[in-house]
C-alpha cells in the first residue's frame, strides 16, 4: 500500500518536471465557470516544494501500518494543493482549498489523541478562512465578471478604493487564518498537536505554506505590489500597507515564540514555533521589494524543510517510546544518535544559525527590513529570533539530553530506518541550502520577475547577495569545518585521560548520590523565569481562547435563546401566526 | 596510573619520543613546568564543616585575599584540585565529603582545619563523628589550631604549593593505591551502604540503568 | 402521455392499494416502486421535449382546467419523482425490517401525496391548486401520525391545526381573487391583478403568503415544524423535505413571479428568508435529537432559497434552483441514512446515534453534510456558489455576509455531528447496511457528487427553470388557452 | 320594510357583516380556545364563515340558483355557479379534515387522556 | 591567509588572556586586594589543560566545548581587526554583521548542548538562565547594531568602519546606541549585574559545573579569544576600528575596562530583573538612537 501511493505521490512530481512551466490546462466546468490550471514559476515552487513534502512523509509512513483509506485522503490532499497552487481562477483555487480544508479533516479526526473540541476548532477556522475567502471572490467577481486571476488584476486597478481595501483585507484574513497568525491561531496548536504525527509535518510545512501562497498571489500577482504602494502610500522606504502587515508578522511571532517556549507538549512547541516561523514570512511578505519577496520566499522553503524534519523526528521518538511530553522524554542521545543529530540540525536551521540554511532565510529577511528601513521590525524580528534559542534548546534538551525520565526509556532502540531517510534528505537540503544559498536565487528571479520586482544579482553558487552586503555560505560552512575539525584534533591530542562514558548519576550533586527516583530531568522547568519577567509575563497571560470561548457561549446562548421559541406549543404557534397576519395587514394596508 | 606527580600531563607517546630522541632533559623541564603552573593555581572547593566554615571568607576576601597566590575559590568538585575541610566530621558528611572528593579530577588534594579531623578533637569521645580522618581519605595538608587563624590557612597554601612544585607524593595517589584499605575504613563507619564508585559503565550497557 | 396521467396514476394505484394488500407485501410495496418508476420515467421523457407542454381536460382554458409543464415545474417534477422511487424503495426495506405495520396506510397516502404534490405543481388554477394543497396536506398529515404513538399523534394533530389556519388563508385569498376579478385561472389573475384595488390585492397577497409560508415553514409561522419532523418517520422527514415543503415552495415562487408584485414584497421576502436562516441555523445547535436538528437545517436552507429566489435576478434564482436541488438530494440521503441508524438504536438522540459504525454510512452522511454546507466538490457548493454569484452580480454584499456568516453557525452543529461519527471513542455498535438501502445511498451520493463535478448536468434544467420562472410569458400564454 | 332588505346591496351588506362577525367568533375561538375539539370547531365556524361569505356576495336579487330545472330560463337569470361548485368541494375537504382531526384527536384522548393542544408538548427537544 | 589566521589567533588569545587576568587583577584592587598576577588566567589555562583526568559524558560532551571554541575562532576570524590594511580581509569580506551576531550565540548554543549531555540540572538551570537572560540582553545591542546597519545602508563591518572616517566615530554621532550595546556588552562578557548564569552559589556555576580539566581549560581559551573578538567589534562599530596594533590595544582596553567598571561596582540581577532592567532603560536608549537614525538621520 504504501509502496503504491509512493509511485503515485512520485507521478506529479514527474509529470510537473515533464511540462516544465508550460502547462495550461483548462475544462469548463459549467458554462458560466471553467477551472484552469497553469502554471507560473510561483505555483510551481509552492508545487514542488508541497509535492516532494507529501513524498518525503510517504516514505516515513512506511514503518507504520496505515490503512488504505488514510492513503488516499492524504493522496487527496496532495492533488487539492497542488490545484491550489496551479489554478488560473479563483474557482480553482477554491475547490482545491476547501478539498484541502475536509481532506485534512478527516485525516486528522484518524489520530488517537483527537477530541471534538480540537476537531471543531480546527473545520471551524477553516470554514470561516474559506468563508472569507469566497466573499472576497465574489466581490471580486461582481467587478471583474470573471473568476480568472488575470482578469481580476486587470480590473483591479478601476475599483473604488473601499472595495479594493475590503477585497485585500477579506483575502488577507483568510490566509492569516491558514497561516495562524496571532489572534486567528486559535485552532493551530490543537490541531498540529493532536492530528495524527506524521501528519503534523505536512500541516505545519505543507498546509500553512498554502496560506503563504495566497497571501504571495493576492498581494504579488492579484493587486500587485506597484498597486499596493500606489494604494496605501509609503511610509520610510517601504508601504504604509507593509508597515502594518509587518507589525501583525512581529507580533505573531513574539507572541507565539514566548507561548512555544512554555509548552510541555513537544508537538505543542513546534505548532507555536510553526506560527513564530510564519509570523516572520508574514512580517516581510508585504514590504513589496525585491528582499521582501525573496527573504518571505526563503523562509518558505526553509520552514517547510525543518518543519517537515522536526516533526517526521517527533512522530518517529513519539512513536518509538509512545510519550510525547518534555517531562516525560529525555535521555534518548545514547539510544537513538542519528535521530538526535537529525534534530540537532533541525533547530540549528530553525534557531536560524549561521552555517545552515536557516541563516541564509533570515538575512534575506533582515536585509528587506533593513532596506526597507523598518528598523523597529527587524529589531522585532532578531527578538523574537533570541527568544527562540530558548525552545530551540529545549526541543533537544527534552527529548535527546539529560536523563531519561522512565525505565523504558533506557532500553529505547533507534528509530526506524524509514523515519530516518526523509530526515536524512532533509538535514542534507538544509546543509546544501547554506552552503550554496546563491542557488536559490535562480530559483527566486522568475517569481521576482513575475511580481515585476527587480531581480537579485547572481555571483556564484555559495554567495547570498543583498542589497546591505552579503555574505558567503560555503566559505563560512566550510571554516565551520576546519576550525571544528582542527579544533578537534587539538583537544584529543591532549591526552587528559578523559574518563569517558562515565555512569549517568555521577554528576556533581552537593554531593549526593542521585538515585533512579531523583528528578534530574530539567524538561518541565523550562520558561518558569519567563512568568517572573513582567513583559513576557502579559504575553503570557493573555489568551485568544477567552476570546474565541466567550463567542462559543454567546452562540450558545443566542441557540438557547432561540430554541426557547420552538417550545411546541400549537396554540401560542396559531396566535403568533394570526398576529403576524394583523400586523402584516395593518403595516401593508397603511 | 603513572609514576610521578606530574601523571599524564604530557602524553606517554610523546614522553616515549622525547626519551628517545635523547631529549629527556625537555621531558624533565617540562614536567617541572607543569607542576609550577599547577602549584600556581589551585582551586579550592571549600567544604565548609564545622567552626573553621568561618574561617574561609577571611581567607579569600579582602584582608588576607588567597587570590594572589592563585588559590580561588570554586563551586563545583569537577573543576576543583583541593577541597578544603574545615572541621569535624560526622558520618553523614564523610559520606558527601568522598563522594565530593572522588569526583574531583586528579591531582585532587585535601587540606583540613583545625584538630577534630586530625583526632577528633574535642569531639574526640562523639559517638558519630570521624577521629581520624586520615584513615578514610588521604590528607596532604593539615593546618592544627582550634581554629586556625587566616595566616595559618595561607600557611597551609604555601606549603601545599611547595609540595606541588617539589612533586612529592600526594594523597591522591596514596588514595589509589590503598584503595581497598580506605574502603574498608569508610564501609566500618558508613555501614553497608557505602556510595556507589560508579565503576559501571552505564551508557554501553546493554540493558542499562545498573549503576 | 398527457400530464393528467402525473395525477390519475396515483390516485388510481392509492384506491388500488386494498387490493394490492390482499395480493401480499410484495405486491403492494412493489407497485409503490412501479407507480414512482413509472412517474420518473414519464418526467425523463418530458426532458428535451419542447416547453412548456399543456394537458386540458375537456374545455381549454382559460375556462377549462388544464395541467402545464414548464421548465419550472419540469425541475420541481424531476425532483419529486425522483425522491418518490428512492422513499418507496426505501420503504420496501422499512417494512422488511418493520413487519407487521400498517403498510396499507402508508402506501395509500403516500401515493396521494405524490399526486397532491405533483398536482400543485402542474395546476394552472388556482382553485385546483387549492385542492391539491389540500390533498397533500391531508397525506402529510396522515404520514406524520404514522406511527399511532403518542409523539405521532401530537405531530399529525399540531400538522392539521397549522394546515386549517393556512388552508383558510388560502380558501379567503382565492375567494377574494375571484370577488375582484372573477376568475381562477392563473393566467388570468396574472394579467388582472394590478387592476385590483392595492389595500384588498395587499390583502389577498398576505393571505397566500401567511397560508403558503406558514406551510413552506418561514419565520415566524414554523414553530411547528420541528415537532413534525421529530413525531414522523424518517423517510416522511425526507418526503417532507425534499418533497412537501419544497412544493409550498414553488407555489409560493410560482404566484409570487406570476402576479409580478413589487420590489417592496421582494425585500420582505428575503428579509424573512434570512431571519428564517439564522434563528433555523443557531436554534439547531442546541438540539440533540437528529431529527429536530435536520428539521432547523431543512428551514434554515429553505430560508436561504427564500432569500436568494425572491432576488428576480436570473443569476441568484438559477443559482438558488441547484442549491434547491441539490438540499433535496441531501436531506433524502440524510433523512434515509438516519433511518436506518434510527431503526438500528430505536432512539433519535445524537448522543446515542453517535456510537454506530459503519464505514459506509459515514462516508454517505458526510458527503450529505458537506454538499449542504456547501463544500466543494460536491452538489451544494455550485448552487451556493451561484447563489452568491448572483448576490454579487446584484452588489448585495450584506445577503452574502450574512449568508456566509450563518453557514459557519451551521458548520458547527454539521461538524459536530460529523466528529461524532469519526470518534475513535465512543462505544460503537456495528449497523449492516441493507443491498436496497445500500444502492440508492450510493446512488444519491454519487449524484451529489456528479453535480458537484460536472454541474453543467444540471444547471441546464435550473436555467430553463429560471427561465419559465422570471419570463412567464409562454407560461402565460398557455395558461391563457392563445394558441391552443 | 322588505323591500328593504330585498335590495342586493343590504343582503350583501348583511352578509358581510354577519359572515365576518361568524369569522371572528372563529377566529375567537381559536385564539382562546385549548379544547381541541373546540378548536377544530372553530376551525369549522370560520369556514363556514368564508363559505356564507362567499356565496353570499355571489347572489343577488332576482337571480336563482344555478340547478338546471324548469325554473332556470336562461343562463344569465341564475347566479354564477362556479362559486357554487367551488364551496361545494371546499366543504367537502373541511369535512374530510375535521374528520381526521377529530379521529386523531380521539385517538390521542385514548393514549393520553388529553386534549388541550396547549399542553401537547411531548415534542421537544 | 592560514598564517594570518593563526597570528590572529595567538594575539587574541594573549590579548584576551591579559585582559582577564588585569579584569581580576583591577576587581582586587577596587576591592581592596592586592590581587593575582596578571597571568594568572594563562596559569589556570595550562593548569587545566595539564589535569590527569577529565570527565566526559559522552561524544556530544566531548563535542560541545569543540563547537563553542569553533564560533569563538569563527567570528574572531570573520571580524575586521584592523581598518587600513588587508590583513585577513579577504576573509572578513565573506560575512557581515548579522552573520556574527548569530556567530555570536552559535557557540554557547553548541555548549548548551553539553551541558545537557552532562545530565546536570544546575547546568541546565544555567543554561536556561543564559538563555532568557540572552532575550533581554541582546535588545540593545541588537538595536545598536541595526542603528548602525542602517546609518551606512551596510551590513559589512568593513564600510561602517571607512563611513566613520569621513563622518566621524558612530560614538559621537550615536552616542544612545554606545551607550545601549555598552550595556549589552557588560552582560556578554558575563560581568555583574548580568552574571546570573554561571552563579556558583545558586547553581553550582551553572553552565560550567560538569566541565573538567581540558574542557574547562578549552572554554577558558575560547571565552578569552571571544571577548578579544567582542572587544574588537565593539571597536570597529563605534570607534573607527584601528590601524595598528597599538590602537587596536589601546581602543580595546579602552572599551574594557569601561566594562569592568560598570560590571564591578553591581550587585547581580535576578534573571527577570536583568531582563525587565534590559528591556526598559537600556532598549529605551537605544530605540530613541535608533529613531534618530531611522526618522532623522
Amino acid at each position: 500500500m504504501n509502496s503504491i501511493f509512493l509511485l503515485l505521490n512520485l507521478l506529479p512530481i514527474l509529470f510537473l518536471y515533464q511540462f516544465g512551466g508550460a502547462l495550461h490546462v483548462s475544462l469548463p466546468l459549467t458554462s458560466e465557470f471553467t477551472l484552469s490550471l497553469i502554471q507560473t514559476p510561483l505555483g510551481t515552487f509552492f508545487a514542488y516544494l508541497s509535492l516532494i513534502s507529501f513524498l518525503l512523509v510517504t516514505i516515513a509512513q512506511k514503518s507504520k501500518k496505515l490503512a488504505c483509506n488514510y492513503y488516499v485522503l492524504q493522496f487527496l490532499l496532495s492533488m487539492a494543493m497542488l490545484a491550489i497552487v496551479l489554478a488560473g481562477d479563483f474557482i480553482t483555487f477554491f475547490i482545491g482549498w476547501e478539498i484541502m480544508t475536509w481532506s485534512s479533516y478527516f485525516l486528522i479526526s484518524k489520530s488517537n489523541s483527537i477530541d471534538i473540541k480540537s476537531l471543531q476548532k480546527y473545520i471551524l477556522f477553516s470554514l470561516a478562512s474559506a468563508f472569507s475567502l469566497i466573499a472576497g471572490i465574489v466581490i471580486a467577481y461582481s467587478f471583474a465578471h470573471s473568476f480568472d486571476f488575470s482578469v481580476i488584476s486587470n480590473s483591479f486597478k478601476d475599483m473604488p478604493f473601499n472595495i479594493k481595501v475590503a477585497l485585500i483585507v477579506l483575502f488577507s484574513l483568510s490566509f492569516f487564518t491558514k497561516a495562524g497568525v496571532i489572534g486567528l491561531h486559535y485552532w493551530v496548536v490543537d490541531t498540529y498537536s493532536k492530528a495524527p504525527n506524521l501528519f503534523s509535518s505536512i500541516l505545519s510545512a505543507v498546509m500553512s505554506k498554502m496560506g503563504i501562497y495566497g497571501l504571495f498571489l493576492v498581494y504579488g500577482n492579484i493587486v500587485g505590489y506597484q498597486e499596493l504602494k500606489m494604494m496605501f502610500g509609503t511610509i520610510l522606504n517601504g508601504t504604509d500597507f507593509g508597515y502594518v502587515l509587518a507589525w501583525i508578522g512581529v507580533a505573531t511571532s513574539i507572541i507565539a515564540t514566548f507561548k512555544a517556549i512554555t509548552q510541555d507538549e513537544v508537538k505543542r512547541l513546534l505548532a507555536y514555533s510553526s506560527i513564530a516561523q510564519l509570523g516572520y514570512i508574514i512580517a516581510v511578505i508585504g514590504f513589496g521589494t525585491t528582499y521582501g519577496v525573496a527573504g518571505a520566499m526563503y523562509h518558505t522553503l526553509i520552514h517547510t524543510i525543518i518543519k517537515l524534519l522536526l516533526f517526521i523526528n517527533v512522530a518517529a521518538i513519539v512513536a518509538q517510546t509512545g510519550k510525547n511530553r518534555f517531562s516525560q522524554l529525555g535521555g534518548l542521545i545514547y539510544r537513538t544518535p542519528v535521530s538526535f543529530v537529525m534534530l540537532l540540525i533541525g533547530i540549528i536551521g530553525l534557531a536560524g544559525m549561521p552555517p545552515l540554511g536557516g541563516f541564509a532565510s533570515k538575512f534575506m529577511m533582515y536585509n528587506a527590513a533593513i532596506d526597507t528601513k523598518f528598523a523597529l521590525i527587524l529589531i522585532g524580528m532578531l527578538f523574537s529570533g533570541a527568544a527562540s534559542f530558548l525552545y530551540c534548546y529545549k526541543l533537544v534538551y527534552g527529548i535527546y539530553l539529560g536523563h531519561p525520565t522512565s525505565k523504558n526509556l533506557e532500553t529505547t532502540k533507534e528509530v526506524p530506518i524509514s523515519y530516518l531517510i526523509p530526515q536524512i534528505i532533509l538535514a542534507l537540503l538544509l546543509v546544501l541550502a547554506g552552503t550554496f544559498p546563491g542557488a536559490f536565487i535562480k530559483i527566486i528571479n522568475p517569481i521576482l520577475v513575475e511580481f515585476s520586482l527587480s531581480t537579485i544579482p547572481y555571483s556564484g553558487l555559495g554567495v547570498m547577495n543583498s542589497a546591505v552586503g552579503s555574505f558567503n555560505g560555503f566559505f563560512i560552512m566550510s571554516a565551520f569545518v576546519v576550525f571544528f575539525v582542527l579544533i578537534l584534533l587539538l583537544i584529543t591530542r591532549i591526552k587528559s585521560k578523559a574518563k569517558n562514558n562515565l555512569n549517568r548519576f555521577d554528576i556533581s550533586y552537593c554531593g549526593e548520590v542521585p538515585t533512579q527516583d531523583t528528578s534530574l530531568h530539567f524538561g518541565f522547568g523550562f520558561g518558569t523565569d519567563l512568568y517572573r519577567i513582567k513583559f513576557v509575563n502579559a504575553i503570557l497571560k493573555r489568551s485568544s481562547s477567552s476570546f474565541y470561548e466567550s463567542l462559543a457561549t454567546q452562540t450558545k446562548k443566542t441557540s438557547e435563546l432561540f430554541s426557547r421559541m420552538y417550545y411546541g406549543n400549537i396554540h401560542n404557534t396559531m396566535i403568533i401566526i394570526l398576529l403576524f397576519f394583523s400586523t402584516l395587514f395593518f403595516i401593508g394596508v397603511n | 596510573m603513572e609514576s610521578g606527580f606530574y601523571g599524564s600531563s604530557l602524553d606517554g607517546n610523546l614522553k616515549c619520543k622525547f626519551e628517545e630522541s635523547g631529549l629527556a632533559n625537555t621531558h624533565e623541564i617540562m614536567e617541572k613546568a607543569v607542576r609550577w603552573f599547577r602549584s600556581r593555581s589551585i582551586f579550592v572547593v571549600a567544604y565548609g564543616t564545622g567552626c573553621g566554615a568561618i574561617e574561609m571568607p577571611p581567607t579569600f576576601t579582602s584582608r588576607y585575599d588567597a587570590e594572589r597566590m592563585g588559590v580561588v575559590g570554586v563551586a563545583t568538585p569537577r573543576q576543583a584540585d583541593l577541597i578544603i575541610l574545615s572541621g569535624y566530621l560526622a558520618y553523614k558528611t564523610l559520606r558527601r565529603v568522598i563522594r565530593t572528593y572522588e569526583q574531583m579530577q586528579k591531582p585532587r588534594y585535601i587540606m583540613t582545619l583545625g584538630s577534630c579531623p586530625i583526632n577528633g578533637g574535642m569531639y574526640w569521645d562523639s559517638y558519630n563523628t570521624i577521629k581520624k580522618l586520615d584513615d578514610y581519605l588521604p590528607i596532604d595538608v593539615s593546618v592544627t589550631g582550634c581554629m586556625p587563624r587566616p595566616e595559618a590557612v595561607i600557611d597551609g597554601f604555601v606549603l601545599l604549593q611547595e609540595r606541588i612544585r617539589n612533586g612529592e607524593k600526594a594523597g591522591w595517589e596514596k588514595y589509589d593505591e590503598n584503595f581497598e584499605f580506605y574502603k574498608e575504613n569508610q564501609k566500618r563507619v558508613l555501614g553497608g551502604h557505602i556510595d556507589p564508585s560508579y565503576e559501571t559503565d552505564w551508557y554501553n550497557l546493554k540493558s542499562g540503568g545498573k549503576a | 402521455m398527457s400530464l393528467g396521467y402525473y395525477f390519475l396514476l396515483p390516485v388510481l394505484f392509492s384506491f388500488l392499494t386494498p387490493y394490492f394488500k390482499k395480493l401480499g407485501s410484495f405486491t403492494l410495496r412493489g407497485s409503490s416502486i412501479l407507480l414512482s418508476l413509472v412517474l420518473f420515467l414519464q418526467t425523463v421523457a418530458y426532458v428535451g421535449v419542447k416547453l412548456p407542454q399543456i394537458s386540458q381536460f375537456s374545455i381549454k382554458p382559460p375556462l377549462g382546467i388544464a395541467f402545464i409543464l414548464d421548465g419550472y415545474s419540469l425541475l420541481f417534477l424531476l425532483i419529486f419523482t425522483f425522491s418518490a422511487l428512492v422513499v418507496s424503495f426505501y420503504m420496501y426495506w422499512f417494512f422488511e425490517e418493520n413487519s407487521g405495520r400498517d403498510e396499507a396506510r402508508f402506501y395509500v397516502f403516500f401515493n396521494m401525496l405524490i399526486a397532491g404534490s405533483i398536482g400543485m405543481i402542474l395546476s394552472c388554477d388556482i382553485f385546483n391548486l387549492y385542492i391539491f394543497f389540500e390533498i397533500t396536506g391531508i397525506c402529510s398529515y396522515t404520514l406524520s401520525a404514522f406511527n399511532k404513538d403518542k409523539l405521532g399523534l401530537e405531530s399529525g394533530i399540531k400538522y392539521l391545526i397549522i394546515g386549517s389556519i393556512a388552508s383558510i388563508f388560502i380558501v379567503f385569498a382565492i375567494m377574494l381573487i375571484y370577488l375582484q376579478i372573477g376568475t381562477v385561472n392563473l393566467g388570468l389573475i396574472a394579467q388582472r391583478f394590478h387592476l385590483i384595488d392595492p389595500k384588498i390585492s395587499v390583502l389577498i397577497v398576505l393571505m397566500l403568503f401567511i397560508g403558503f409560508g406558514a406551510k413552506a415553514e418561514l419565520f415566524p409561522m414554523n414553530f411547528w415544524a420541528p415537532d413534525i419532523y421529530q413525531g414522523s418517520i424518517s423517510s416522511v422527514n425526507g418526503l417532507f423535505s425534499s418533497v412537501v415543503a419544497k412544493a409550498y415552495l414553488f407555489v409560493f415562487f410560482h404566484l409570487f413571479y406570476l402576479f409580478n408584485l413589487g420590489s417592496k414584497y421582494m425585500l420582505f421576502v428575503m428579509v424573512i428568508g434570512a431571519i428564517t436562516f439564522l434563528v433555523s441555523e443557531f436554534t439547531a445547535l442546541n438540539q440533540t435529537n437528529v431529527k429536530r436538528l435536520f428539521a432547523y437545517s431543512t428551514l434554515g436552507q429553505l430560508g436561504i432559497l427564500f432569500m436568494a429566489l425572491s432576488t428576480n435576478s436570473s443569476q441568484t434564482v438559477s443559482g438558488a434552483l441547484f442549491h434547491l436541488t441539490s438540499h433535496s438530494i441531501s436531506k433524502l440521503l440524510i433523512f434515509l441514512a438516519l433511518g436506518i441508524l434510527i431503526h438500528k438504536f430505536k432512539s433519535a438522540k445524537i448522543d446515542i446515534l453517535g456510537n454506530f459504525k459503519s464505514g459506509f454510512l459515514t462516508i454517505v452522511l458526510a458527503i450529505g453534510f458537506l454538499s449542504i454546507l456547501g463544500i466543494p466538490p460536491f452538489s451544494g457548493f455550485v448552487g451556493k456558489i451561484l447563489i452568491l454569484k448572483g448576490f454579487a452580480l446584484s452588489q448585495n454584499y450584506t445577503a452574502i455576509a450574512f449568508i456566509l456568516l450563518v453557514s459557519i453557525v451551521e458548520a458547527i452543529y454539521f461538524f459536530r455531528l460529523t466528529a461524532m461519527m469519526l470518534d475513535k471513542k465512543r462505544a460503537k455498535v456495528t449497523v449492516k447496511v441493507g443491498s436496497v438501502n445500500y444502492i440508492i445511498l450510493t446512488l444519491l451520493a454519487v449524484l451529489i457528487i456528479l453535480f458537484g463535478v460536472y454541474p453543467s448536468l444540471l444547471t441546464h434544467y435550473t436555467d430553463l427553470a429560471t427561465n419559465a420562472l422570471l419570463h412567464p410569458t409562454n407560461y402565460l400564454n398557455y395558461a391563457l388557452g392563445v394558441g391552443l | 320594510m322588505l323591500d328593504f332588505f330585498n335590495n342586493t346591496q343590504t343582503i350583501h351588506m348583511i352578509i358581510i357583516i354577519g359572515s365576518m362577525a361568524l369569522f371572528f367568533i372563529g377566529f375567537y375561538g381559536i385564539a382562546t380556545q385549548k379544547n381541541l375539539v373546540k378548536v377544530l370547531v372553530s376551525f369549522d365556524i370560520m369556514e363556514s364563515a368564508l363559505f356564507l361569505f362567499f356565496i353570499g356576495l355571489h347572489y343577488q336579487v332576482g337571480l336563482v340558483a344555478p340547478i338546471v330545472d324548469k325554473n332556470l330560463k336562461t343562463f344569465t337569470s341564475m347566479v354564477d355557479p362556479v362559486p357554487q361548485a367551488m364551496i361545494l368541494t371546499t366543504i367537502v375537504i373541511g369535512l374530510a379534515v375535521l374528520a381526521l382531526g377529530l379521529s386523531f384527536g380521539i385517538e390521542y384522548y385514548k393514549l393520553t387522556g388529553r386534549n388541550d393542544i396547549s399542553k401537547m408538548n411531548e415534542l421537544r427537544d | 591567509m592560514i598564517f594570518q589566521i593563526i597570528l590572529l589567533i595567538m594575539l587574541a588569545y594573549v590579548v584576551g588572556f591579559i585582559y582577564f587576568g588585569l579584569y581580576r587583577n583591577i576587581t582586587a584592587r577596587i576591592q581592596g586586594r592586592y590581587g593575582p598576577t596578571v597571568y594568572q588566567s594563562f596559569y589556570d589555562s595550562i593548569k587545566l589543560f595539564s589535569k590527569n583526568n577529565t570527565v566526559s559524558y559522552g561524544w556530544m560532551f566531548y563535542l560541545g566545548p569543540v563547537i563553542m571554541a569553533t564560533g569563538a575562532v569563527l567570528t574572531l576570524v570573520l571580524v575586521p581587526v584592523f581598518s587600513d590594511s588587508d590583513f585577513l580581509r579577504s576573509v572578513t569580506s565573506q560575512g557581515n554583521l548579522f552573520v556574527l551576531l548569530y556567530l555570536m550565540v552559535l557557540g554557547p548554543l553548541g555548549n548548551a548542548l553539553a551541558v545537557g549531555t552532562g545530565g546536570n540540572p544546575f547546568g541546565v538551570m544555567g543554561v536556561v538562565r543564559g538563555l532568557t537572560r540572552l532575550i533581554g540582553l541582546e535588545l540593545p545591542f541588537y538595536i545598536a547594531v541595526v542603528g548602525l546597519i542602517i546609518a551606512a545602508n551596510s551590513s559589512d563591518i568593513v564600510h561602517i568602519i571607512d563611513v566613520q572616517k569621513t563622518a566621524g566615530l558612530n560614538i559621537i554621532n550615536h552616542p544612545l546606541l554606545f551607550i545601549g550595546a555598552m550595556i549589552s556588552m557588560v552582560g556578554f562578557f558575563g560581568a555583574s549585574p548580568f552574571d546570573i548564569p554561571g552563579a556558583p552559589q545558586e547553581v553550582y556555576s551553572g553552565p560550567r559545573t560538569e566541565f573538567s580539566g581540558k574542557f574547562l581549560a578549552l572554554l577558558m581559551s575560547q571565552g578569552s579569544l571571544f571577548a578579544f573578538a567582542k572587544l574588537v567589534l565593539i571597536v570597529d562599530l563605534f570607534l573607527g576600528g584601528a590601524d595598528s596594533l597599538v590602537m587596536l590595544v589601546l581602543k580595546t582596553f579602552t572599551i574594557f575596562v569601561a566594562i569592568i567598571f560598570i560590571g564591578i561596582v553591581y550587585g547581580r540581577y535576578k534573571v527577570e530583573q536583568a531582563v525587565d532592567f534590559l528591556m526598559k532603560l537600556p532598549t529605551l536608549i537605544a530605540v530613541l538612537g535608533l529613531a534618530r537614525i531611522v526618522w532623522f538621520g
